[in-house]
């Protein structure tokens, strides 16, 4: 008999004392790593790694450079994390991103130059898309996987259409764009001010309000979610066109970085890289499970990674097979951390 | 039948006498260029009255050979192809003789026997209309090495960079000529960095910025690449990096989106760029294609339409269209 | 007393970690061949811990387990079931698009040579095995696994236990009858019965004193992951093993007072669905209406139907004089009807989120300005009825799944008690709920009459109905055979009514293909 | 309400029950199409529609080119669906494909043109691959498809390390790689023989024998597959190193069609097609549901589809665009029939 206390309450001994949230550095740990110890070893050792064999890359210069090359995939990571936490995905998000950066760029043009009708534009087209996608999924009740692979079709293929294949326009006569893709506030890229700006609003929809908890609920058990009297219809169609109206951010962003309106360059294959940066960041692809932190901290270790690999002069074939090294190391760290379970699933 | 008879002429191929059908077979088919070849090749079917379809085959070797055989169970007279990898010609080239349909190539080579033209015997390659990638790449290299000696640059401060895809094959040969070229013409041996991108304009531009990092003494750049976006985005890189418009060189090829750096009346590091135009070689090549079946006029072996390096003051007069 | 190497299965100084909680400290436990040792102790003592550790699902951080004196080194469910230990566990396990069949026999499907699957064989198996253990009626063998309701599940896992090829040595039981009815459950026991005469070594987990006196020879009890003591059941009595349980005497037996008002809160009229056909039914505020019935017989049916969940194909439901037009639960909730439904797990919980957050779900809007939640208001709720049901977690912020099957049930009933609605209905409240927390759930229930809450209650167990009900109504069917106020209540006429169906009308759809008439032997 | 089985039991009369067997003609139809009907309804439509437009499309001829052209992607979706009802799923079967091309035509040309080494060689390190996928997600406990997802990129770069990026070898003058690609029996090209083959082989596997049956249960609901005593690691693990192996077939069939050896090109994207035809033929992402015959109509669907655009002339921008609304509509109908839940998540 250990003498913890002794139950003179019908309190059970390791019954439900009130102890909170932890307080001090190991909060903030927690807040920042927790679960994700993996991640933030691997970010540091590449770190280490490319900062001791470059000291350059880890001067102010580089790092600016890691997060405008990182911004926009990592604010279609952050959405994503939403529509994975609900246990949803969008596959579509590449093409609407290259379907806003189009319309960005010719109703710019079209206007005689004017930047907010041309960002305006681009941003309700997305949304629109974005609800095109949640109405397919819910009311056409079409598999969240096929309805946005179909999408991924359609809407760069649309963006095709509307731009004739070709870049469009250019817009880096304009302060506005110019800005974008080349303006600084304190220091630091205005592209990663917007990545901060969307990434911190995500994170406190999804912490302090009751939507957010709504849509973890929804996640992770839509019956229950039902039962207890969720709109799941309504979340879910936000959620999707949330993620429209950001992924045309991001085209507008590219827009901005090339100068001019892509159909289908710089963003084909950005589904891919947001759902890894996700996954990779602690989302369970079943839904109800992730956190903004993670798909950040994942996003900036791919970031890092791929960056140093280049600075470092490696040709694409290592780097791909560096790449998937990388990405089973910060997993199986991350699990052996979490004590997953040893025999069957590991899910 | 495997298929190892030499010659690229077609000679079992007939006369069409009816209504012409052609299909144009294309790597890339949504890339600029492509589509720009596409719309010269439409515009002269229909000049001439011929049903033309265009495909698109991607990066897909493997495609190439399906469409191949699609085309020709659709009863098309006469194919015309730009393969995503030669490797994948002799395929192409067994596919076509077998249905006696007549084969032309537009843009890449392809060789009747192996899979590599370059070691191929001249007589092997199947006829051809466009530019070859070594000429591209070496009108490139030679204009980068006279920007460069205008310059008056230092060849210790200076350096070269070659962004492309690394395993697109085409790309390859273009780089390896321009960087020959520029080697043989410029008169000192300057230094060059090989950029792996993806051969988009955001890729290339965060593939050389992290390139700018691991170099920092350097003054003076060249940018060279597989295409327009490869070089518009290494020079974007640059200048974000504080790099002056005076301090690069970049030479483009495509001068698709060079233009729209010229366009806007800017000092820009993009300081020339090859201008290819599609539409000729898409026109030519339909029209090659035409004659050969109508009227039984052979093949030349290779027919090129004109290149024509622009720089900010020449792109307009050159008909570079700029959207 | 470990000594001597015992034929059996033994626990031998068995501790068990999760991260700071331990479930399990030091516990030998010897499970006898031919015996039925009950296992006792209340939520998150440790049973189903000790389950899982005997069966090879969990690895116990110290200790050892002992088949016949021989240490098994048990590193996987595999290793166990080849020596001969099985296990029903606390929460059935359902393959969902997949029939009974197959469900059944999952793991060990008859073949042919080359592994051919033999469906024939199949079917002879599964239709002998449902006659032979008397379920044929209540379940379909070609029901696919998605679409069976919380008994039926349950009865797949026990068919799971009975139906092996070798009979095991070893066989535990965790609550095999918290959603079953008194005829399964019968059913059960004499099954059980049976692998005791077989001489098997019988692990049996239930909270139902009943059952425990009628079955066991033995009584084991832990108490917070240690053992409090192994009792003959023959000399002992309720008292002693609820004080060996909780350390403590339980206050006397649970007696409500009635409080129903005139007020009629709930006015069903011939509510129909697909399973439930005229149903109508009052409720009135203060009033406690239990729903008994057999398996199947539509009661949770008819809960979701109120809950708005099931579509009403016809009927009209009232809520304090107002006609409902329910399409979905939001309605129902808005309009002031809770449910707190029949499968936690499948139903009610977010198995990744916190205490906190699956307690505060619906009562959000009392917690939230603006649209921000207030943590510190929504931990206080949370810690208020963790407290008040004796939710056993190391706080209110540690994630369900971590929680044992007792007290994840617990989380679900917080959930709606919190929230206070006019009409609060209960699927089986307690199932798999420990003594001393009914005493307490059943507290509330009456606290909340008493503040004039309309309480609907579906039951399985007859003593709970009994207690707790001013009303009881029997289904059968989907539809209601029979009223019994609150003194001609009694667990004979309840069953009476629940199967008068049987005992009378003829069976329907001679078609059939299997009712063998086991089913209705019961009915003594 | 219909006579199908009288319901002694008291089965709710909206029972959609599509699962167990059947018998009689219904079977039939339930074991090809059953709870397929919006595909075929869609295979129908597009067959129709492009036969009417050009009598060319359904000439032998072109079914024949059909066929072949859908051989690499149907490999791959078959075995995906095992993958993929196994609950897990597997990204990284192009690269894979990729991998073997390479192999294949660098062993045959080092052993001075031999083609069964070369093959063998393929298969081999096919199924080398897809075990060590297996090994990783078991036993790393990595998340299936991160894990995978690293596998896209590792094995990507592997064959392009392999082969510096470049066409490997010319094969063609080989007997065996002629008949693979250029073949017939019984006016049936022999890629096509091989893709029925494999998809009779496994189909049989998952319908017939119990092994099969595990597969659907351990897919279904990983605990009870674990307590019933199937193994799982060993059964997850077959199946990736069974998913190498095809691929490694896929990527052999690849070197036959192409001529050499391909690193890259042709096997990119291969992942996402085949996804898209298991999800399109009813595999759950899920898992445990799926059949190998709703994954064949799917592939054939779709290889129509493309072929038929093709045909008409429709420019790739169009193309895109019909794909995707396709797809959608497909599903659309198929939801429509099996009247999933009004309310709520469709999946
Ligand atoms: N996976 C887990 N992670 C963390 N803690 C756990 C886990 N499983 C069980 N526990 C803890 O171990 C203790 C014992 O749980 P167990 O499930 O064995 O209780 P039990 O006696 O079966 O209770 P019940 O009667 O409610 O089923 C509980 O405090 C529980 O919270
Ligand atoms: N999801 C479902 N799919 C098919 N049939 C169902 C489903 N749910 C319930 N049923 C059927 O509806 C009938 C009524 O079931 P219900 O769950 O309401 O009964 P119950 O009285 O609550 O009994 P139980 O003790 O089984 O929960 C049963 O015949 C059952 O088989
Ligand atoms: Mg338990
Ligand atoms: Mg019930």
């Amino acid at each position: 008999m250990s003498a913890t206390t002794a139950p003179s309450t019908r309190r059970p001994p390791s019954g439900t004392g009130p102890e909170p949230t932890r307080r001090g550095p190991r909060a903030l740990l927690a807040s920042i790593g927790g679960q994700n110890v993996g991640l933030l070893g691997a970010l540091v050792v590449v770190i280490a790694l490319f900062g001791s064999l470059d000291p350059n890359f880890l001067g102010w210069d580089n790092i600016r450079v890691i997060g405008e090359a990182a911004t926009i995939a990592g604010l279609l990571a952050v959405v994503q994390t939403v529509v994975i936490i609900c246990g949803g995905l969008d596959i579509s998000v590449g093409s609407q991103a290259g379907l806003a950066s189009v319309v960005s760029a010719m109703v710019f043009t079209a206007t005689g130059s004017s930047a907010p009708l041309g960002i305006g534009a681009a941003l309700l087209a997305g949304a629109a898309v974005g609800l095109l996608n949640g109405v397919v999924i819910i009311h056409g009740r079409v598999n969240p996987t096929i309805a946005t692979l179909a999408g991924l079709a359609a809407y760069k293929g649309l963006a095709q259409l509307v731009s004739d294949g070709r870049a469009q326009g250019y817009v880096l006569g304009d302060p506005v764009f110019v800005f974008l893709s080349r303006g600084r506030i304190a220091g630091l890229p205005t592209m990663v001010w917007i990545l901060a700006l969307v990434a911190v609003a995500v994170h406190v929809l999804l912490t302090y309000t009751d939507i957010g908890r709504n849509i973890y609920a929804l996640g992770g058990n839509d019956t229950a979610a039902r039962l207890a009297g969720i709109n799941l219809n309504k979340y879910l169609i936000s959620a999707y066109a949330l993620t429209g109206t950001v992924a045309a951010l991001a085209g507008v962003l590219l827009t901005a970085r090339t100068g001019s309106g892509q159909p289908v360059s710089g963003s084909e294959g950005l589904e891919l890289q947001s759902i890894t940066a996700a996954a990779l960041g602690g989302c369970a692809l079943k839904g109800g499970k992730g956190t903004v932190g993670g798909t950040l901290l994942a996003v900036a270790l791919l970031g890092a990674l791929q960056n140093g690999l280049t600075v470092q002069g490696i040709n694409t074939f290592w780097q791909n097979v560096a790449q998937g090294l990388l990405l089973v190391a910060a997993v199986v760290i991350q699990q052996r951390r979490n004590r997953g379970r040893a025999v069957g699933l590991p899910a | 039948s495997s298929g190892q008879a030499p010659s690229g002429s077609s000679g079992d191929v007939h006369t069409v006498a009816g209504k012409m059908s052609l299909t144009y077979l294309q790597k890339q088919g949504d890339q600029e260029y492509f589509i720009g070849e596409a719309a010269g090749a439409k515009a002269k079917a229909a000049e001439l009255g011929v049903d033309l379809k265009v495909v698109n085959l991607g990066n897909d070797a493997n495609k190439t050979v399906s469409e191949v055989q699609s085309a020709i169970a659709q009863k098309s007279n006469g194919l015309i192809v730009v393969v995503p990898d030669p490797a994948v010609g002799p395929q192409v080239v067994q596919a076509a003789r077998d249905a006696k349909v007549a084969l032309l190539t537009s843009d890449d080579q392809i060789c009747t026997t192996g899979p590599a033209p370059a070691s191929c015997a001249k007589g092997d390659l199947v006829p051809r209309i466009g530019f070859s990638g070594a000429q591209m790449g070496g009108e490139v290299g030679k204009r980068a090495a006279q920007e460069y000696a205008k310059a008056g640059w230092n060849a210790a401060d200076t350096r070269t960079v070659s962004a492309w895809k690394q395993d697109v094959t085409v790309c390859g040969d273009r780089v390896k000529a321009a960087k020959a070229a520029f080697a043989a013409s410029a008169g000192a041996a300057v230094q060059n960095i090989d950029v792996a991108t993806d051969n988009t304009p955001t890729g290339a531009q965060d593939k050389v910025a992290a390139t700018i990092t691991a170099n920092p003494g350097v003054k003076h750049w060249v940018v060279w690449g597989c295409n327009d976006e490869n070089v518009q985005g290494g020079v974007t890189a640059l200048q974000n990096a504080g790099v002056g418009p005076n301090d690069i060189i970049g030479v483009g090829l495509g001068a698709y989106l060079a233009c729209k750096d010229w366009q806007s009346g800017k000092p820009s590091g993009m300081k020339a760029a090859l201008f290819i135009n599609g539409k000729d070689v898409g026109a030519l090549a339909v029209q090659t294609m035409y004659d050969r079946l109508k009227s039984g006029k052979d093949f030349p072996a290779e027919a090129f339409a004109p290149t024509r390096m622009v720089d900010a003051t020449s792109w307009r007069t050159a008909g570079v269209s700029c959207g | 007393m470990t000594t001597t190497p015992a034929a059996g299965l033994s626990a031998e100084n068995v501790s068990k970690r999760f991260g700071a909680v331990h479930a399990l400290q030091d516990v030998t436990l010897h499970f006898p061949p031919g015996q039925v040792t009950a296992l006792m102790g209340e939520n998150g003592a440790g049973k189903s811990t000790l389950l899982r550790i005997l069966t090879g699902d969990h690895r116990p951080t110290q200790g050892q387990v002992l088949l016949d004196g021989t240490p098994l080194s048990l590193a996987s469910p595999i290793d166990a079931r080849r020596a001969g230990i099985r296990i029903i566990p606390q929460e059935p396990e359902i393959i969902p698009h997949v029939s009974v069949a197959e469900n059944v026999y999952a793991g060990s499907l008859p073949r042919r040579a080359g592994r051919r699957l033999d469906r024939a064989e199949l079917r002879r198996r599964i239709t002998a095995d449902l006659a032979r253990l008397g379920f044929a009626k209540v379940l379909d063998p070609d029901l696919p696994g998605s679409r069976l309701t919380a008994a039926q599940r349950q009865l797949v896992e026990i068919l799971r236990a009975f139906t092996g090829g070798t009979p095991p040595r070893a066989i535990a039981f965790d609550e095999p009858t918290s959603s079953l009815s008194e005829h399964e459950t019968e059913a059960l026991f004499t099954l059980i019965g049976r692998l005791r005469d077989q001489g098997v070594a019988v692990v049996y987990v239930s909270h139902r004193m009943k059952e425990i006196f009628r079955l066991a020879d033995r009584i084991a009890v832990l108490r917070d992951g240690r053992v409090a003591g192994v009792v003959e059941a023959s000399a002992t009595t309720e008292a002693e093993v609820v004080r060996l349980m909780v350390g403590r005497d339980l206050a006397g037996l649970f007696a409500r007072q009635e409080v129903a008002t005139e007020h009629v809160v709930l006015d069903v009229k011939g509510l129909t669905t697909d399973d439930v056909r005229d149903v109508t039914l009052q409720v009135r505020a203060g009033e406690v209406v239990a729903l008994a019935g057999l398996i199947g017989a539509g009661r949770s049916e008819l809960a979701l139907a109120l809950a708005g969940d099931t579509p009403i194909r016809s009927g009209t439901v009232t809520l304090d004089g107002r006609r409902l037009d329910l399409r979905s639960p939001r309605d129902a909730i808005a309009a002031g009807i809770g449910l707190a439904p029949e499968e936690r797990k499948a139903q009610a919980l977010f198995l990744h989120r916190t205490v906190r957050d699956n307690t505060a779900l619906v009562s959000l809007r009392r917690l939230r300005r603006r649209r921000f939640v207030s943590k510190s208001r929504e931990r206080a709720l949370a810690q208020e009825f963790a407290d008040r049901l004796r939710v056993r977690a190391p706080s209110v912020e540690t994630e369900v799944h971590a929680l044992s099957g007792g007290n994840q049930q617990k989380v679900v009933l917080a959930r709606w008690l919190a929230r206070r609605p006019a009409l609060l209905i209960l699927d089986e409240p307690t199932r798999g709920v420990d003594i001393g927390a009914k005493a307490e759930i059943y507290q509330i229930i009456a606290d909340l009459a008493r503040e004039g809450v309309a309480v609907l209650v579906v039951s399985s167990e007859l003593p709970e109905v009994l207690g707790l009900a001013d009303r009881v109504l029997v289904l059968q069917n989907g539809r209601i055979t029979g009223e019994l106020g609150r003194s001609e209540a009694s667990e004979e006429a309840i069953l009476a009514l629940a199967m008068a169906d049987d005992l009378t009308a003829a069976p329907q759809g001679g078609a059939g293909t299997d009712t063998p008439t086991t089913a209705t032997g019961a009915a003594r």
